[in-house]
């Protein structure tokens, strides 16, 4: 097992108290697994990811563990976090376009990070270069500022610079939304490729096109208002999701088979609530079309009504019973 | 950066260290004085006066006579005599034996060339002079005779020693430019000091020990330098006169009552007025303008004036409230008692309030202040120039005295260029003046400034009030043509001129500007002073003043024990 | 700190039954009871020149800065706005206002003038302190003009400056507040240099006369430090109070600045 | 990269004329008549003021009309001739200007040179040190707001009459003339010190805090954050974001040349140090043109030049501006 993530629960401070971005998470992520993320913006899946490898102020720790191929990694910690950051996790973040040093040659960059985490930069090298003709960038871009490449080149750039050391977990957070289509396709295949190659032992996409996860994900969270909704296989997702919420987003998006537009998740109605003081019981119940009493009172818990297919609702459960 | 520039300096003084204090001056051969030079030394050209560096006129260059105001009395300098020896003829006796500092003779030819550059060049200061001069006749080396289209025996007097000779030999070969607008790098004098350096904050001067007068008079000026400093603010001089840093300081320094107390200085006087007096502050009115158009009107300012307060606060005591003909204490014995007697002002609210009613100025629309009789209000400025605080402080108290008669009277500070924009042209209603009041041998300069003739839109030194009067003109031309000693002419002459000079006030005398002059005994001592066992010089480095005797004064230094 | 001083302004001429500079006392005399500040020269209370020259620092700040700032938003804005040529021309205005020594320019206009009023040179001041407001109007307005709702705007057929001034400029405020204060602050600061080289006003008190006025009658070497020292600390406590108050709303408006 | 620098010059060219045709234009608007200013000084007899005002007035060719007095000023501005002061006749301006430069650079290079330096360092070393940047800052935002003048006249107070330990006017003492020895260079370093150090003062608190800033923000850059993601230590992310944070501080420095010649100005005058800043409000009080003018155009080419030389930097140390694809021409 790559990843479990127990009950994580990780607050933003600001002035005017606690938002809760990420109000207590449990899931796993299998080895060789490419686990999509997907949600409205603001639903705590980029705060996931942060909190797994970059958790500093404002956001503050407040419970749960995270253990990586059975090594808890003590993320409240900046310090102690930066033996697995890079090596063991990593992440090509959202602004991979302007994630490198603008007034530094790429290469020299690169050597000056390895350099500062004891990594012998000679010996890296060449594989370094195998995996530039991968993503089918020129060696020249090693002494070229970032500023001389373009998006696309840039993102494929970070994403190798990411994975060289191998780790175990790669979190791509909206790694597609900047760009056009075809080049999100390229992106995406890459993903895979990497995984296959074991660049990466396992992968979390973040996203909020669900449709770039049908492409490459083997499994699919659906996240809302700081909680999980629903987890299963991509196929179950798309074809018989139990959630409402994740219903709602999947009948938004054009049926299957047809070429997938960028469909955003925007077609569901209301707005998903402050989670300054989330509200009592289902977060998702004012916007939910079978919400009754019971969800507004009592939380419902993330639980795996099918094998490897968890869901948090009320109605579902009660269909179970 | 900075590092680099000092190790590179400090290597070229490790090469050049075999000079190393050829250049320090021993401060017991050192005089160190300021007050003149209002910039960095930039003229050595005694043909253009006021821009020369302290000294060049007077211990560099020198004039026929000497003159000293204080005992009336003429000495002869470069000349050995002079006389009228008819009319309108003067007969010049240069005296033997002097050399240029360049080792030539000084003869009659350098007069007779230095007379005649006024001749030739219009630039010259003292082109004028030739209206009435008409030819200088060389007799022989020694002697020289001046003749006259018109004698006018006062100014005479006063080019006998302000007019400084140079050097025939050099000079007659320079462009008319090079006279009359050249800088004269390295000037060759006669005097008793030598060009040595500049700087851009001081002029030093080094003793000429070849100096004729050491021979032939004996004199021998006391300190080897001179290093004269400008002005760069009374607030440095007077830091440097506390720290005994500077021996003569010949400018306005505030509160020098207390440094005189604290035993910092000595001045002329031991207690107020502390000095001599240089000059006369005026107030001029503005006669183009309404009111002051009108005789009772500027007499009932003169009543309003309360001089003494601007002598208290202003000055702190450091001047005298001035007789009210104004003319300075050297010339008393010209005052004409009774004139002033009968005619004569002091401060005197109520006084000048009761001229203001009977003239017919009264307070109509009750602001407080009085409209003139025709009924138009009364709105009038006094200006002086901005950044001379005590006059900026005087023309405050003037203000107030006037308003408090019912006069609207109020202080304004333009520039210097304003001022003086505003003083020439005739656009101001009032302001204070004393450019041309400086002590000299003879009243009629002082007159000849304030009763200037004709008026005209610009009125470029003199008579800003634009007082336009035959009569007073006349005399004042008169003046000028009587002899220099025959007192009683000048003393008849001058009442009559005193008499209409009181009844119109066409200006105001206030206050005697001091000769400013804080002496330092740390190094030099034995400074000219009112003390009987001193000697008794305008102890002064302005120009002009050296040729008044401070030139003696330096002679008669002596190193303090 | 700002509003102490604001506040001495209003209630001080109320604090002193001096006029600034009546002669009140004897000369010279350093801070009592009955003169807090001591005395010049001639007698004149120091402290009633101080709260009397508190005023023109405030009156030029806020002429000065305030027309500085407007100037700033009209150029920052129409260049930013409207970019293209109409930036490109702004733009190297704004270079070349910004390049010239305005303060040495100042220095000839306010000679130009033989009588001079603080209200003048505030203006003066405004007029040639525009340069830094406008570039930095500028750039926000270029990073606000791409927004999706001035897009809107635009599309809803909106005239530019209805444009600007509904739409960017309240998006803004923060920022135009914290140039304000800034520009503020500067012209407090050029207007007492000019005071002090005795190029400010030729009439009335500041803070910048008061001490062209002791350092002209020598109070350094006198030693009499009450004269010059509170004019100039007054106007390093109120520009520094500002900058501060600036950074706490610098820190309040971008939260990246803020220390946690 | 062309078009940049093309831009610049245009604007310096721009910049230069503008600069050049008001320093012509300001001080003939002035009140006031130099010669009358001229003569004013000289006390002479009225009459002879009469005749000298017409000949000098002919002599600074102030009789020719306005529009050939503007063409003859850049005629003779290109033979290098700045004309004849006024104030100090019969000197030749240049010959002036040229005597107080030496002082300008002496004082305001290494000022400007190291409070930047040292500013920077400081600045970068406070930002995100919790205890030094509660202290530092608001003592920094003081020095910045505090008049040049006055920390001078402080300075001047305290060192100079206090404690009596550095003289607090002119350049060298006055019991020497200019010359090579250990003393001179003693006596002249001592006299710079005051000035120098009021200069350096308050600039260095304006680069502290600027640098402070900056660097902020670059720490919070999106390139920080992936070097920290990507466990990059400290040192690191602190190096590149203080190389980066430099450059805004470059154009800063370029921008602030007016300031802070503003500032050498009124130093000079508080000490008396015998530079342009000095030169220049003798200039302005006495009236003279062609000084003023000389001064002025001094002080532009001055600026305009350090702002070129900036550029020139701003382009070697920032790949960007290199590569051409500047967005925004300081």
């Amino acid at each position: 097992m790559a990843l479990q993530v127990e009950n994580l629960k990780v607050y933003y401070q600001t002035l005017k108290g606690d938002v809760k971005a990420l109000d207590g998470t449990t899931f796993t992520v299998e080895d060789g697994e490419i686990m999509g993320l997907a949600g409205e913006s603001g639903c705590g899946k980029s705060t996931l990811n942060n909190s797994l490898i970059l958790l500093k102020p404002p956001m503050r720790f407040v419970g749960g563990k995270a253990k990586l191929d059975n090594e808890e990694l003590p993320v409240w910690d900046m310090q102690k976090m930066n033996n697995f950051r890079f090596k063991k996790i990593s992440t090509i973040p959202q602004y991979a376009m302007d994630a490198m040093n603008p007034t530094r040659k790429i290469g020299k960059m690169t050597s000056e990070l390895l350099g500062s985490r004891k990594i012998d930069f000679k010996s890296i090298l060449p594989e370094l270069k195998r995996r530039l003709d991968l993503v089918e960038l020129s060696h020249d871009v090693m002494n070229m500022y970032p500023i001389e490449l373009s998006g696309g080149m840039k993102q494929r750039m970070v994403m190798v610079l990411s994975t060289l050391l191998n780790p175990s977990l790669l979190i791509a957070d909206e790694i597609t939304s900047a760009l056009d289509v075809s080049t999100q396709k390229a992106v995406a295949k890459m993903l895979v490729e990497f995984r296959d190659r074991e660049f990466v032992k396992s992968l979390i996409v973040i996203t909020h096109d669900i449709s770039i996860l049908y492409q490459i994900a083997d499994g699919i969270m659906i996240m809302y208002a700081g909680k999980l909704a629903e987890k299963a296989s991509t196929e179950v997702i798309i074809n018989s999701p139990r959630h409402p919420y994740t219903k709602l987003l999947i009948s938004s998006l054009p049926d299957i088979g047809i070429k997938y537009s960028q469909k955003k998740l925007t077609g569901i109605p209301g707005k998903p609530p402050l989670l300054l003081d989330p509200p009592t019981g289902c977060r998702f119940r004012e916007r939910c079309p079978v919400a009754f009493e019971k969800c507004l009172n009592e939380e419902p818990p993330f639980i795996e009504i099918e094998k490897g297919h968890f869901i948090a609702c009320w109605k579902e459960f009660e269909k179970n019973a | 950066m900075f590092k680099k520039i000092t190790l590179l300096v400090l290597l070229i003084v490790f090469l050049f260290s075999g000079m190393a204090f050829a250049q320090v001056y021993e401060r017991s051969e050192t005089i160190y004085t300021t007050g003149t030079m209002w910039g960095p030394p930039s003229s050595w050209n005694p043909i253009t006066p006021w821009a020369v560096a302290t000294g060049t006129r007077g211990l560099c260059y020198e004039s026929l006579f000497l003159y000293d105001p204080l005992t009336d009395e003429y000495t002869p300098w470069l000349a050995e005599s002079g006389e009228w020896v008819s009319s309108n003829v003067y007969e010049l006796k240069v005296r033997k034996g002097i050399r240029w500092s360049d080792g030539a003779m000084f003869t009659a030819d350098d007069v007779k060339f230095t007379f005649e550059l006024g001749k030739n060049y219009e630039g010259v200061f003292y082109s004028t002079m030739w209206k009435w001069l008409t030819d200088v006749e060389k007799v022989n080396d020694y002697t020289l005779k001046f003749h006259f289209s018109k004698a006018l025996y006062q100014e005479w007097g006063n080019v006998m020693y302000t007019m400084m000779m140079v050097p025939n030999h050099i000079w007659k070969d320079r462009t008319e430019e090079e006279v009359t607008a050249g800088a004269n790098e390295n000037p060759v004098g006669s005097g008793a000091y030598l060009y040595e350096s500049h700087g851009a904050d001081r002029m030093v001067w080094v003793r000429n020990d070849k100096w004729w007068a050491t021979d032939l008079l004996g004199l021998k000026p006391a300190p080897k330098r001179m290093v004269d400093l400008i002005n760069a603010s009374n607030n440095v001089s007077l830091g440097m006169v506390l720290k005994g840093e500077l021996d003569l300081s010949n400018n306005f320094l505030p509160g020098v009552a207390d440094l005189v107390n604290w035993g910092y200085v000595t001045t002329f006087y031991p207690e107020a007025p502390y000095m001599l007096s240089a000059n006369t502050a005026f107030l001029f009115m503005n006669l183009t303008k309404k009111p002051m158009d009108d005789p009772a009107f500027r007499r009932a300012v003169s009543f309003a004036i309360n001089v003494n307060q601007i002598v208290n606060i202003a000055y702190a005591n450091l001047v005298e409230a001035t007789d009210p003909t104004g003319l300075l204490p050297t010339w008393s014995k010209y005052i004409d008692k009774d004139v002033v007697e009968k005619l004569g002002f002091s401060y005197n609210p109520e006084q000048a309030k009761a001229i203001l009613a009977d003239a017919g100025y009264k307070d109509v629309d009750g602001d407080g202040f009085v409209e003139a009789p025709d009924g138009s209000k009364i709105e009038l400025s006094i200006i002086v120039p901005f950044g001379w605080t005590d006059w900026m402080e005087s023309i405050k108290i003037i203000a107030k005295g006037c308003q408090t008669v019912g006069i609207n009277l109020k202080a304004e500070y333009p520039d210097f260029g304003g001022y003086t924009a505003k003083l020439y042209g005739g656009t101001f209603d009032m302001g204070i003046n004393n450019f041309g009041s400086q002590v000299s041998n003879t009243p009629w300069t002082f007159y000849d400034w304030l009763f200037r003739t004709p008026v005209q839109a610009q009125m470029n030194n003199g008579n800003f009030s634009r007082y336009d009067n035959e009569k007073i003109f006349d005399l004042v031309v008169e003046l000028d043509k009587t002899p220099i000693d025959d007192l009683a002419g000048m003393q008849e002459v001058i009442s009559q001129i005193q008499e209409i000079q009181l009844t119109d006030m066409p200006a105001i005398p206030l206050w005697y500007n001091g000769l400013w002059s804080q002496v330092s005994n740390a190094v030099w001592t034995n400074w000219p002073s009112a003390a009987e066992d001193t000697p008794n010089y305008l102890p002064c480095t302005w120009n002009n003043y050296w040729e008044m005797g401070a030139v003696f004064m330096l002679c008669e230094l002596e190193l303090a024990k | 700190m700002v509003l102490f001083f604001l506040v001495l302004t209003i209630v001080g001429p109320l604090l002193t039954d001096f006029a600034p500079d009546d002669y009140v006392g004897p000369r010279a005399r350093p801070p009592s009871s009955e003169y807090w500040f001591g005395t010049t020269t001639f007698g004149q209370d120091v402290f009633t020149q101080f709260v009397y020259g508190l005023f023109p620092a405030f009156l030029i700040g806020l002429i000065g800065g305030g027309l500085a700032t407007l100037i700033g938003m009209i150029i920052g804005f129409l260049a930013g706005y409207r970019g293209g040529i109409v930036d490109e021309f702004l733009n190297m205005f704004t270079n070349i206002v910004l390049v010239i020594p305005t303060f040495a320019l100042l220095l000839i206009i306010a000679a130009y003038l033989t009588v001079r009023g603080f209200f003048v040179e505030a203006i003066f001041i405004g007029f040639t302190a525009w340069p830094w407001a406008a570039r930095a109007i500028r750039a926000q307005t270029f990073s606000l003009r791409s927004r999706d709702f001035v897009d809107l705007a635009r599309i809803s057929g909106m005239s530019p400056l209805k444009i600007i001034f509904t739409e960017i400029a309240p998006n803004m405020m923060s920022y135009l507040v914290m140039v304000f204060i800034l520009q503020f602050g500067g012209a407090i600061l050029i207007a007492a240099t000019l005071d002090f080289i005795g190029l400010g006003p030729t009439t009335g008190i500041s803070l910048g006369l008061m001490m062209n006025n002791a350092v002209l009658w020598g109070a350094l070497h006198l030693g009499m430090w009450w004269w010059f020292i509170p004019p100039g600390a007054a106007i390093a406590a109120i520009v520094g109070a500002l900058y501060i108050t600036n950074v706490g709303l610098d820190e309040v408006f971008n939260p990246k600045l803020r220390e946690m | 990269m062309k078009r940049y620098f093309a831009r610049k010059l245009l604007i310096y060219l721009l910049t230069f004329f503008f600069a050049v045709t008001i320093d012509w234009l300001i001080p003939r608007f002035m009140p006031g008549n130099p010669v009358q200013n001229l003569l004013a000084r000289a006390a002479l007899r009225a009459e002879a003021a009469e005749v000298m005002y017409g000949y000098f007035t002919r002599a600074f060719g102030l009789d020719v009309p306005i529009w050939q007095q503007y063409l003859n000023f850049w005629n003779a501005l290109f033979h290098g001739d700045l004309g004849i002061s006024v104030y100090l006749f019969p000197q030749p301006v240049i010959k002036i200007i040229m005597r107080a430069v030496p002082y300008d650079i002496f004082l305001l290079l290494p000022a400007i040179l190291l409070s930047w330096i040292a500013g920077n360092k400081f600045g970068a070393f406070a930002a995100r040190t919790k205890w030094l940047d509660n202290t530092v800052l608001p003592f920094g935002y003081i020095l910045t707001a505090t008049p040049y003048m006055w920390l001078g006249i402080l300075l001047a107070w305290v060192f100079g009459l206090v404690l009596g330990i550095f003289p607090i006017s002119g350049a060298y003492s006055l019991a020497m003339a200019p010359h090579f020895s250990w003393i001179f260079i003693w006596s002249t370093l001592r006299h710079w010190f005051l000035p120098f150090a009021s200069l350096f003062l308050v600039m260095f608190g304006g680069w502290a805090i600027g640098m402070r800033n900056m660097i902020i923000y670059e720490l919070e850059a999106d390139y920080s954050h992936y070097l920290e993601a990507l466990g990059a230590p400290r040192k690191l992310i602190r190096k590149y974001a203080f190389r980066n944070a430099i450059l805004p501080q470059i154009t800063g420095l370029a921008l602030q040349l007016g300031v802070i010649v503003a500032g050498a100005l009124v130093t000079e005058i508080v000490f008396s140090y015998p530079g342009i800043g000095y030169l220049i409000l003798a200039a302005i009080q006495n009236q003279d043109y062609f000084l003023i003018q000389g001064c002025f155009l001094f002080i532009i080419v001055g600026v305009l030049l350090a702002n070129f030389a900036i550029d020139i930097i701003y382009v070697i140390v920032d790949p960007r501006t290199r590569i051409g694809m500047a967005g925004e021409t300081a």
